[in-house]
């Protein structure tokens, strides 16, 4: 077993670790000589933030009607007001400087005829306020945080190192277990702070935006170390994904004027939000498709055997296309030969986001069971829930939290470091054996038993895309909750056939399907147990909002046969709970 | 990786190669032209002894320069292919060594037998 | 539809056949995948956005390098399909390549924003001034998904494992084209070495397989117009200023969100 | 002159540089270019030692062309692949020139359209490399005509 140390160790390398990564080493400047470990399972420009193409949203002109309490609103109203207000406001001020600071790093923002940035109109905005590079905005951001980050000398890149878990001993981060697919040795990577940003768990569901890489490791590794989960029962559904397989198209494609038309050619979204129309917010929008669907005015495609309605851009003229939506015009052509300058694309709500994540405070701390902060631990981005976003995100508002948390969180990081010195951590050796043991032993080693992990894979996919879907009822959500047990005790019998050490993607798949099927089980059971829709949450049995007693988080902590739930009060500092229509 | 074994910049030597080259479209034609059926001879009656004597006394500098550009023209580009292809980065320099030895020797034979005529 | 793969486990290499059954629409991704989850699972080979915006899966399929998620059976026009790992790398296993020399001989030409005075990197209290057609000058090699495909493809990187390669150049003058970039002369250093940009005869081989369009093969035709106008004619390169901060009053009109239900600290 | 140990890369080496099948037609000018140039440079060095000997007087240069002509139809043959190869190397390399030194037939940077049929490989670059192979080739049917048959069609 290899010991690694490090000052910072920081797990998964989207927008949110990079950005943490540059924030640490910018604010140390050598002073501190800080070493930071930056550690992904994948290669280090390959994290899903370079799939973001929509925009990140920041106040950059005041002096034409934008305004910091405006983005406060929409970003509260659009969550269904379980954001914690205090955390929306601080994060609106700090976006700004985020998109400014980038700038100079290098993103080619797309640009008004006078030199300043461009913004244009979003899902749930009510200023256009979204910044763009073309259609790849996350894209140009993670290229310019990663080229930025190569500037650094004191940080060390650990590409393909697969985390399997977080050292925690008596409230104190200890640092992470991992395996380097490279060469298969176990690592053991002993930090004074470390930072998860590991992203969403679109991969819980058949059709998803997001890549086969996010599984949702950081919320298993913090599930499986007794840390708490927040709100994990929202998961966004983006309206508008490819049908074969859920490849995102943009909320710009709408921000630039799209329709949305069902079978008989009815722009159907006036039904739903009269003013806002294909503009409103994601989970609205996502529901009135679902809704076109079920009630059965939706196409049905052949070639996959799913039900969609039309996204039709022909009215918007090839030479806007080109200019504005250029890969969306590319995923069009090359996944279906649709050229979108005159023809519609067929699309279907697909999972996009997780709402919830690690339960964190509004300095991007872990909070641990009793709600105090983890000593040394931190967590940003979409793997951390400092509920921004409550029970729906906005369009827009993801890659922005990203950026805004990994200077918060860097700071931080370098706060304490500075302030308390911490001395390296030394744990106790068993703990580190035994996941040794566990993964190599347990898990590589095993003879018996016969299941197979892409089998029960296939099942899960099934089962949430089935019964958790954007319209759940509690008949549906117990039959996943069943079933998802019933797969958490195959899994306990899986056999690997792949026993070689170097690049063991068998092995790989087994460990991510375990923090799967965790989190799937905390979504469905959290899911079952809130009896109200709200946001992206939408209970058929449930209909309405019920703010009197469901304004709360939903905290779920790993107990001894399934997650145990407790709910926390939602900080409410600006704006009490109205209804919510567009 | 920044060799610090080149002592001029590669970009000098890459100047001088496109400089050499144009310079040889000129008086390589000219050259190719005195051997060529415009001359109204056969291909045999252009290698005899007077006809080539004749033409290397009388264009004696247009040949000079021919010699030299294509010298120089020809073995850079030999290096290039050789360095290339051996990328040997410690023994770079015997590459260059042995490049400007054979450049030497070509000049030196060549430039006698002009002057020689 | 009959695929077979080049398989490495470290020690032997040897051509694997499998039998798979294949819809016209389906990648090769999505043949590698099941061919995994149904036949081998030993099979190893990187895959992450699946939309081709990443760069992992970049293989050589039926001889060409390309990405695997976005090359489509249709297009492939073949009965049977050859995959083999990138061409000019050390394979690591089966269709995985050892990408660390890529990457190192990325971060040599330091492409990343370079100004005279580094503070204008740390806070911006304004953006840059660049209109849309200086923004056209350097976005298209900004398209760079780091797949790797060009290093397979150029005739220069087989035989020459110092030389820089297409993807660092192209991304060398990415930076040197952008309007708010100072550091030319820092990175002409390294560029204008004997296995620097000058081992590039412009076989066009990088632009013809990138997936992206990024034609890295002109990005290095212009940048080393660029190292021989600075070396002949000395030309310094006059790069934007910041823009100039704007405090004017917000518009009487501004859409304005409902009161405060509670006094906040420091709300305008 | 030992070579640095480095690992085996995959199916790299000379070969494949210079294999330029199911490439761009780029690829295949940079081979020939390449072979083109090689051939120039080798036999530029026999050149110059055979034309030294017409320094010696007549007889000595008698004996060389004697010496060449027992080689018989191969000599002719040899001096026609290197006329090709001059006149292939000198147009190739002037389109290389126009490339490199001054930016031309390469297209402006443009934002990436998809399918991405990259500008530097596209019309203006095919429009040079058929005029240059027509030409070359012209000539080059002609300098054979002239050496193998002697008949000096002017």
């Amino acid at each position: 077993m290899e010991t690694l140390d490090y000052d910072v160790a920081i797990v998964g390398t989207g927008l949110a670790g990079l950005r943490t990564a540059i924030e640490v080493l910018r604010r140390d400047k050598g002073r501190l000589g800080l070493r930071v470990a930056v550690i992904s399972k994948l290669y280090l420009m390959r994290s899903h933030s370079v799939s973001a193409e929509g925009g990140t949203s920041a106040v950059l002109y005041p002096e034409e009607g934008d305004s910091f309490e405006l983005m406060a609103w929409d970003t509260i109203k659009g969550s269904d007001f379980l954001a914690d207000q205090d955390a929306v406001w601080r994060f609106v001020h700090l976006a700004t400087q985020e998109i400014r600071l980038i700038e100079r790093w290098g993103v080619p923002w797309n640009r008004r005829d006078d030199g300043r940035i461009e913004q244009r109109w979003f899902g749930g905005l009510s200023f256009p306020r979204a910044t763009y590079a073309q259609d790849k905005t996350g894209f140009f951001e993670m290229r310019a945080l990663y080229d930025t980050l190569l500037k650094y000398e004191n940080w060390d890149r650990f590409d393909e190192n697969f985390v399997t878990s977080i050292v925690i001993e008596n409230n104190e981060f200890k640092g992470f277990t991992a395996i380097d697919l490279k060469t298969g040795n176990f690592r053991y990577f002993r930090a004074k702070a470390g930072v998860i940003a590991t992203g969403g768990a679109g991969q819980l569901y058949r059709i998803t935006s997001m890549a086969a890489s996010s599984t949702g490791d950081g919320y298993g590794l913090a599930y499986n170390a007794g840390l708490p989960l927040k709100d994990m029962e929202f998961v966004q559904f983006h309206p508008t994904g490819l049908v074969p397989r859920g490849i995102l198209i943009t909320e710009a494609a709408r921000g630039e004027g799209a329709y949305l038309i069902n079978k008989d050619g009815e722009r159907f979204m006036k039904k739903y939000a009269p003013s806002k129309m294909e503009l409103a917010p994601r989970d609205i929008v996502s529901r009135a498709i679902m809704k076109e669907i079920m009630e059965g005015r939706g196409i049905y495609d052949d070639n996959s055997g799913l039900y969609h309605v039309w996204l039709d851009m022909r009215h918007l003229g090839k030479e806007k296309i080109e200019e504005r939506l250029p890969f969306i015009r590319e995923i069009g052509l090359k996944y279906l030969g649709i050229d979108i300058v005159d023809q519609p694309l067929p699309i279907r709500p697909t999972v996009h986001y997780n709402m919830g994540g690690i339960h964190v405070d509004i300095d991007g701390k872990v909070l641990n069971a009793n709600g105090s902060p983890v000593k040394g631990l931190w967590a940003a981005g979409e793997a951390a829930c400092v509920s921004i976003h409550g029970s729906n995100r906005l369009g827009s508002n993801g890659t922005n939290e990203c950026l805004v948390y990994g200077y918060i969180v860097g700071n931080d990081v370098y706060n304490y470091i500075e302030k308390e010195r911490p001395a390296l951590p030394n744990p106790s050796q068993n703990i580190l054996l035994a996941e040794e043991d566990r993964i190599f032993g347990k898990i590589l080693g095993k003879e018996s038993g016969g299941e197979d992990v892409y089998q029960i894979k296939d099942e899960l996919k099934d089962t949430m895309e089935k019964y958790v879907h954007v319209y759940r009822t509690g008949s549906d959500l117990e039959k996943a909750v069943i079933k998802i047990k019933e797969l958490k005790e195959r899994y306990k019998y899986i056999k690997l056939s792949d026993k070689s050490r170097i690049f063991n993607y068998n092995l790989e798949h087994a460990l991510e399907l375990g923090f799967m099927l965790d989190i799937a089980e905390v979504i469905a059971r959290g899911a079952l147990l809130r009896t109200e829709s709200r946001g992206a949450h939408a209970r058929l049995d449930y209909p309405n909002r019920d703010d009197a007693n469901w304004l709360k988080h939903t905290i779920a902590l790993k107990g001894a046969e399934g997650p145990l739930f407790s709910y926390i009060p939602v900080k409410i500092t600006m704006w009490k709970p109205v209804a919510r229509v567009y | 990786m920044p060799s610090k074994y080149s002592l001029l910049k590669e970009s000098w030597n890459m100047i001088l190669m496109y400089a050499l080259a144009l310079i040889m479209i000129f008086v390589l034609t000219f050259h190719l032209l005195l051997v060529s059926p415009l001359t109204g001879k056969t291909f045999d009656q252009v290698l005899t002894y007077s006809y080539v004597l004749h033409n290397l006394t009388y264009y004696r500098i247009v040949f000079g320069l021919l010699l030299y550009a294509a010298v120089i023209h020809g073995l850079n580009g030999l290096r290039v292919v050789l360095i290339e292809w051996l990328h040997v980065k410690r023994f770079q320099w015997i590459i260059n060594i042995i490049i400007v030895i054979l450049m030497a020797v070509l000049l030196a034979v060549g430039t006698y037998t002009l002057i020689a005529i | 539809m009959k695929v077979r793969i080049r398989r490495f486990d470290g020690q032997k290499e040897w051509w694997q056949d499998y039998e798979v059954d294949a819809k016209p629409s389906d990648t090769v991704l999505d043949i590698l995948n099941r061919i995994r989850e149904k036949h081998d699972h030993t099979l190893a080979f990187r895959q992450s956005c699946q939309m081709g915006s990443c760069g992992s899966c970049g293989m050589v399929i039926n001889g060409l390098p390309a990405l695997a998620c976005q090359t489509r059976i249709s297009e492939l026009k073949t009965e049977s399909i050859r995959l083999e790992p990138l061409y000019n790398y050390k394979v690591i296993k089966d269709l995985v390549v050892d990408l660390t020399d890529f990457v190192n001989k990325h971060r040599s030409v330091k492409p990343w924003m370079i100004r005279k005075n580094p503070q204008e990197l740390e806070e911006a209290p304004m953006e840059f001034k660049v209109t849309p057609d200086q923004n056209l000058t350097f976005v298209q090699f900004d398209y760079c998904i780091m797949c790797g495909l060009c290093l397979a493809a150029c005739p220069t990187v087989a035989i020459d494992p110092l030389f820089l390669g297409p993807q660092a150049l192209a991304q060398a003058y990415r930076y040197i084209a952008d309007p708010r970039d100072e550091g030319f002369e820092e990175r002409i250093e390294i560029l204008d070495d004997s296995h620097g940009v000058w081992r590039c005869h412009f076989a066009g081989a990088c632009s013809y397989v990138c997936p992206k369009g990024v034609d890295p093969a002109k990005a290095i035709q212009y940048l080393k117009k660029e190292v021989l106008k600075y070396r002949l004619l000395h030309k310094k390169k006059v790069s934007v200023k910041p823009a100039e901060l704007i405090q004017k009053p917000p518009p009487a009109n501004a859409p304005k969100p409902p009161p405060f239900d509670f006094k906040i600290e420091g709300g305008e | 002159m030992e070579k640095e140990k480095e690992e085996k890369r995959y199916k790299s080496g000379l070969l494949r540089s210079l294999w330029p099948y199911k490439f761009n037609l780029e690829r295949y000018t940079y081979t020939l270019h390449r072979i083109t140039g090689v051939i120039l440079i080798l036999y530029l060095i026999a050149h110059v030692f055979e034309i030294y000997h017409i320094a010696l007087g007549p007889v000595a240069w008698q004996q060389t062309m004697a010496l060449l002509s027992s080689l018989g139809i191969w000599e002719k043959i040899g001096l026609w692949i290197i006329a090709g190869s001059a006149l292939y190397h000198g147009a190739n390399g002037l389109r290389l020139i126009l490339n490199e030194a001054f930016g031309m037939l390469l297209g402006k940077p443009v934002l990436p359209e998809y399918p991405y049929t990259p500008t530097s490989l596209s019309r203006n670059q095919k429009i040079a490399i058929y005029t240059i192979v027509v030409i070359v080739v012209a000539l080059w049917i002609w300098a054979g005509i002239y050496l193998l048959w002697g008949l000096g069609i002017i």
